[in-house]
């Protein structure tokens, strides 16, 4: 190959691949500016584990252990006594060690009550490691403060402004689009 | 135990040794390979391995059949879905349970979803090691908006332990299917860009035409599999060669070139994309709307016998052997990974190769160092 | 001599229970048959000895077969089949550190995953997940193997 | 603080002030090395893409261990690899910083009970700020990261560490002859 045409390739090469990224210039943005804008996490995202309680302050959970035998990575520690008073269980411990926490939500899966959920809470770094071992009290503040949960039994649910829970909207839930569709039918 | 690979103490004075890795940009994880060198020219190349072995096959027998299927995400961690299926597979041969329409469409999407994904990957990362960093930005950007399809559905962004037995864990997004052919029309037009960028350049050309031959019998020798298989002239791909889920209703060609260079596997990772989004397109128009997402499994999971299944990740053919003894745990899970099997091919492929292409050929064998070490 | 093996029908592959010391005639056979492709190849720990199973396929046909073999604790030894197979290089390699199955004529016999210095093969039931020696930790007497030389029967393939 | 360091002069508040910018400087600078080890490398990179972009934060990747001065722990840290964590971090110049992220680098995660993993790399060297997740997606990483720049910035909380933290058995020993009581 001569000189000319090698210089020719390269120009031609160079010229490729700056059309190519040329195209894009007019494309808005995509970057979000993260301390001061949050991302958008949908309802079903697995950042953070709650304890949710009902409405008027009790708690859902029945402590019936299925969360801590479905968990593969071994956090949750739940302690249980007997009612004294009518049957089933009180709640005595509720510990779950999020430092070693795999977010598979196996856990959210198999709850019968839907007390523990999801939630798209995701900034907790710490300094101290330790921090992380969450226990019943924490996990209940994390529930109060969430706005929208997602658990398997309910779908996700809509805390309102004054304090009640709902069901969101099938637009939010998973498997909605049966409902959208029969909707439209029927319309 | 001294082996003709073992590497030895240079004994020679033209030859140097050099030490790549587990720290290495190009080594793409924690591989480690000893090279010696001759001036310019790759005389051995000893890879060694484990630097991420993680026990895998041993916790995964003291868990049960569910808990293990977020284990098995993390194996593959670039391609993370696609891993949970072998295994699931093989279980719901040994129970023989039933998975309906719609569930296996919906794992298509997916599986097809994260290939796209991995292969974005790839593409970003492998043309850091070429020296280009446009691509890797384009890339991610790309991928970003699968994950975010994937997260309102399967509620995580890598590893989202969605598919189970019998089907997968929960519904779908009401916007899913036209977040996903939004997505396809959208990436469809971004293909030519990374042609022009990457494949159509004269400069990738120029590295990467010729460069890492490898011959069609050593290929299948060494059990490779999947891009680096095809590239060599095989048209092996466990998606026909033992179907699973909806692959056999749906009309897809196995891309395979002769040359097996570096050029052959990276042409051929781009028309599985393309090839990817015919077979999304194609699942999209035949998944019922609505319907039963999941099958009937037993509650209480007591798996006897043991079964091997296959499937074509986004490396190659990845297996579960899973051996259970009537138990609700394994009694013993094993992985065959693809990536495990391609990398044995370092020595054949570097030797004789200049330095500056050996991590071309890294980058076109394109491991996984989750699912090598396991 | 008759090779000793018994085969039997499994979903849709052909498994064949080999003896010990016809495991690499039997594969050596296979191979003369046209499996050329390595699928996989399993070390595992049965508590009474060591199994290896190797997964082949014809890439002509998609034809499937498994080979499996039990070896004693105490002599856990076999044939290497990377002459055959290339591809078993590292799966051999892998059963060795793992399970401490030793292949005799593998070319580069060394640990791979774990440490060149480790002793332990922790995927052995004798140890606990941790790669601690479990206590009291008994092997199980070896099982009455029926004759070899008989029509091909099912037995339990796979388990303990 | 050689420059303004003096037995005879007192400590002033100039010194504090110079300490301030000189940390603000630091914090506003972070130059992470580029180690990957597992799943979480690939939010890490994500995180370095056009959708969140840690660029804007002044934090470029460097290949060397010796231009850099944070090391993000973006994965399993097991036994064969510990002591090439332990090695890069002692080649980090100082001042140096570590961020550990993930569910397997905090303390094993899932993976703990393992023969090969190491529970948490905080036993091999000291870690700054934990970020949870499994793996944590780039904007919970990018939090962190925030987390260790006010650390950094702010006076009272300088980097004051042992080098190497202790243990009370062998990191790096297989299992059985590392000195520790299996728990059965």
């Amino acid at each position: 190959m001569s000189l000319l045409a090698e210089v020719w390739e390269a120009v031609r090469a160079i010229g490729q691949g700056m059309a190519a990224v040329n195209r894009r210039v007019g494309e808005s943005a995509v970057t979000e500016f993260y301390p001061y804008q949050k991302p958008e996490i949908p309802p079903v995202s697995v950042q953070f584990l709650a304890l949710i309680q009902n409405e008027d302050g009790s708690d859902r959970c029945v402590s019936c252990l299925a969360c801590e035998r479905a968990c593969p990575s071994q956090v949750i520690t739940i302690e249980r006594k007997r009612n004294p008073a009518g049957k089933g269980f009180v709640l005595e411990r509720f510990d779950l060690d999020f430092v070693n926490c795999m977010h598979c939500a196996n856990c959210v899966e198999v709850c019968p009550v839907s007390a523990i959920v999801t939630v798209g809470d995701f900034e907790h770094a710490v300094y101290d490691v330790n921090m992380l071992k969450a226990d019943k009290a924490f996990l209940d503040e994390i529930g109060r403060r969430a706005q929208v949960w997602y658990s398997p039994k309910f779908g996700v649910e809509i805390r309102k402004p004054d304090g009640s829970i709902e069901k969101a909207p099938p637009e939010m839930q998973p498997g909605g689009l049966a409902e959208l569709l029969a909707g439209e039918e029927g319309a | 135990m001294r082996g003709p690979t073992q590497i030895l103490p240079t004994d020679r004075a033209d030859e140097m040794l050099i030490n790549m890795g587990p720290q290495h940009p190009a080594t793409h994880g924690v591989l480690k390979v000893v090279i010696g060198l001759e001036g310019e020219r790759v005389t051995r190349a000893v890879p060694h391995i484990g630097f991420l072995h993680r026990n895998h096959e041993k916790i995964e027998e003291a868990r049960t059949y569910p808990q293990i299927i977020t284990y098995t995400d993390r194996m593959d961690y670039v391609s993370g879905l696609q891993n949970e299926l072998p295994f699931i597979l093989a279980v719901e041969d040994l129970l023989g349970v039933e998975v309906p329409d719609r569930a296996k469409y919906l794992r298509v999407i997916f599986f097809e979803l994260y290939r796209l994904a991995s292969h974005l990957v790839w593409l970003g990362t492998g043309m850091l090691d070429f020296g280009a960093i446009t691509p890797f930005l384009y890339t991610f950007r790309d991928r970003e908006r699968i994950l975010e399809i994937v997260e309102k559905t399967a509620g995580a962004r890598m590893l989202p332990n969605y598919f189970t037995f019998g089907g997968v864990r929960r519904d779908v997004h009401p916007d899913f299917f036209k977040d996903v052919a939004d997505f396809l029309d959208f990436f469809e037009k971004r293909l030519p860009d990374y042609y022009a960028l990457v494949l159509d350049s004269p400069v990738f050309q120029a590295r990467a035409v010729g460069v890492g031959v490898l011959p069609k019998e050593r290929a299948i020798a060494r059990g490779a599999s999947g891009p680096v298989l095809r590239a060599s002239g095989v048209a092996y791909d466990v998606r026909k060669a033992e179907p699973y889920d909806a692959y056999p209703e749906i009309e897809f060609e196995v891309p395979v070139r002769e040359e097996g260079d570096v050029y052959a596997r990276f042409w051929v990772r781009f028309k599985e994309m393309e090839e990817s989004i015919k077979i999304i397109r194609q699942a999209i128009e035949k998944t019922p709307k609505v319907g039963p997402y999941k099958g009937k499994v037993p509650a209480r999971m007591k798996v006897k016998g043991s079964r091997y299944r296959a499937v074509e990740i986004s490396r190659g053919h990845l297996g579960a052997h899973v051996v259970g003894d009537g138990t609700d745990r394994p009694y013993r899970i094993k992985h065959r990974s693809p990536s495990f099997a391609n990398l044995q091919l370092i020595p054949d492929l570097l030797v004789g190769a200049r330095f500056a292409d050996a991590i071309a050929i890294l980058s076109s064998l394109d491991p996984v160092f989750g699912e090598v070490d396991r | 001599m008759s090779l000793r093996f018994k085969t039997r029908e499994e979903f849709d592959e052909v498994v064949y229970a080999v003896h010990p010391e016809d495991y690499r005639p039997l594969l050596e056979q296979l191979k003369g048959e046209g499996f050329d492709y390595p699928r996989n190849l399993t070390g595992m720990d049965l508590e009474y000895g060591l199994r290896v199973v190797v997964h082949l396929t014809r890439l002509a046909d998609g034809a499937k077969v498994t080979v499996y073999t039990d070896v004693p604790y105490d002599a856990p030894e076999l044939p290497s089949i990377t002459d055959l197979w290339p591809g078993f290089e590292w799966f051999e390699r892998e059963a060795y550190d793992l399970v401490g199955v030793r292949f005799r004529g593998h070319p580069d016999l060394r640990r791979i995953l774990t440490e060149d210095h480790w002793t332990i093969h922790p995927l052995q039931k004798r140890y606990d997940t941790g790669g601690y020696e479990l206590p009291g930790w008994q092997p199980k007497p070896w099982p009455e193997v029926a004759d070899w030389e008989e029509a091909p029967e099912g037995d339990e393939g796979g388990e303990a | 603080m050689g420059l303004l360091g003096s037995e005879a002069r007192p400590q002033n508040i100039i010194v504090g002030t110079l300490d301030d910018v000189i940390n603000l400087a630091r914090s506003r600078s972070l130059w992470p090395l580029t180690f990957g080890i597992a799943c979480c490398a690939i939010e890490m990179m994500a995180a370095w893409t056009p959708k969140v972009d840690a660029d804007r934060l002044g934090m470029f990747f460097r290949n060397s261990p010796r231009q850099a001065d944070l090391m993000i722990i973006s994965g399993t840290v097991n036994k064969k690899i510990a002591s090439r964590v332990k090695r890069l971090y002692e080649q980090l110049a100082e001042p140096k910083w570590v961020v550990s992220m993930g569910a397997c680098a905090n303390q094993g995660g899932p993976f703990r009970q393992g023969y090969s993993v190491v529970e948490g790399v905080d036993k091999i060297v000291p870690v700054d700020v934990y970020v949870p997740g499994c793996p944590p997606r780039p904007e919970a990483l990018l939090q962190g990261l925030l987390l260790l720049r006010d650390k950094i910035a702010d006076r009272k909380l300088r980097y004051q560490q042992p080098r190497v933290a202790l243990t009370d058995y062998d990191v790096f020993a297989e299992p059985g002859k590392d000195g520790r009581v299996p728990v059965l």
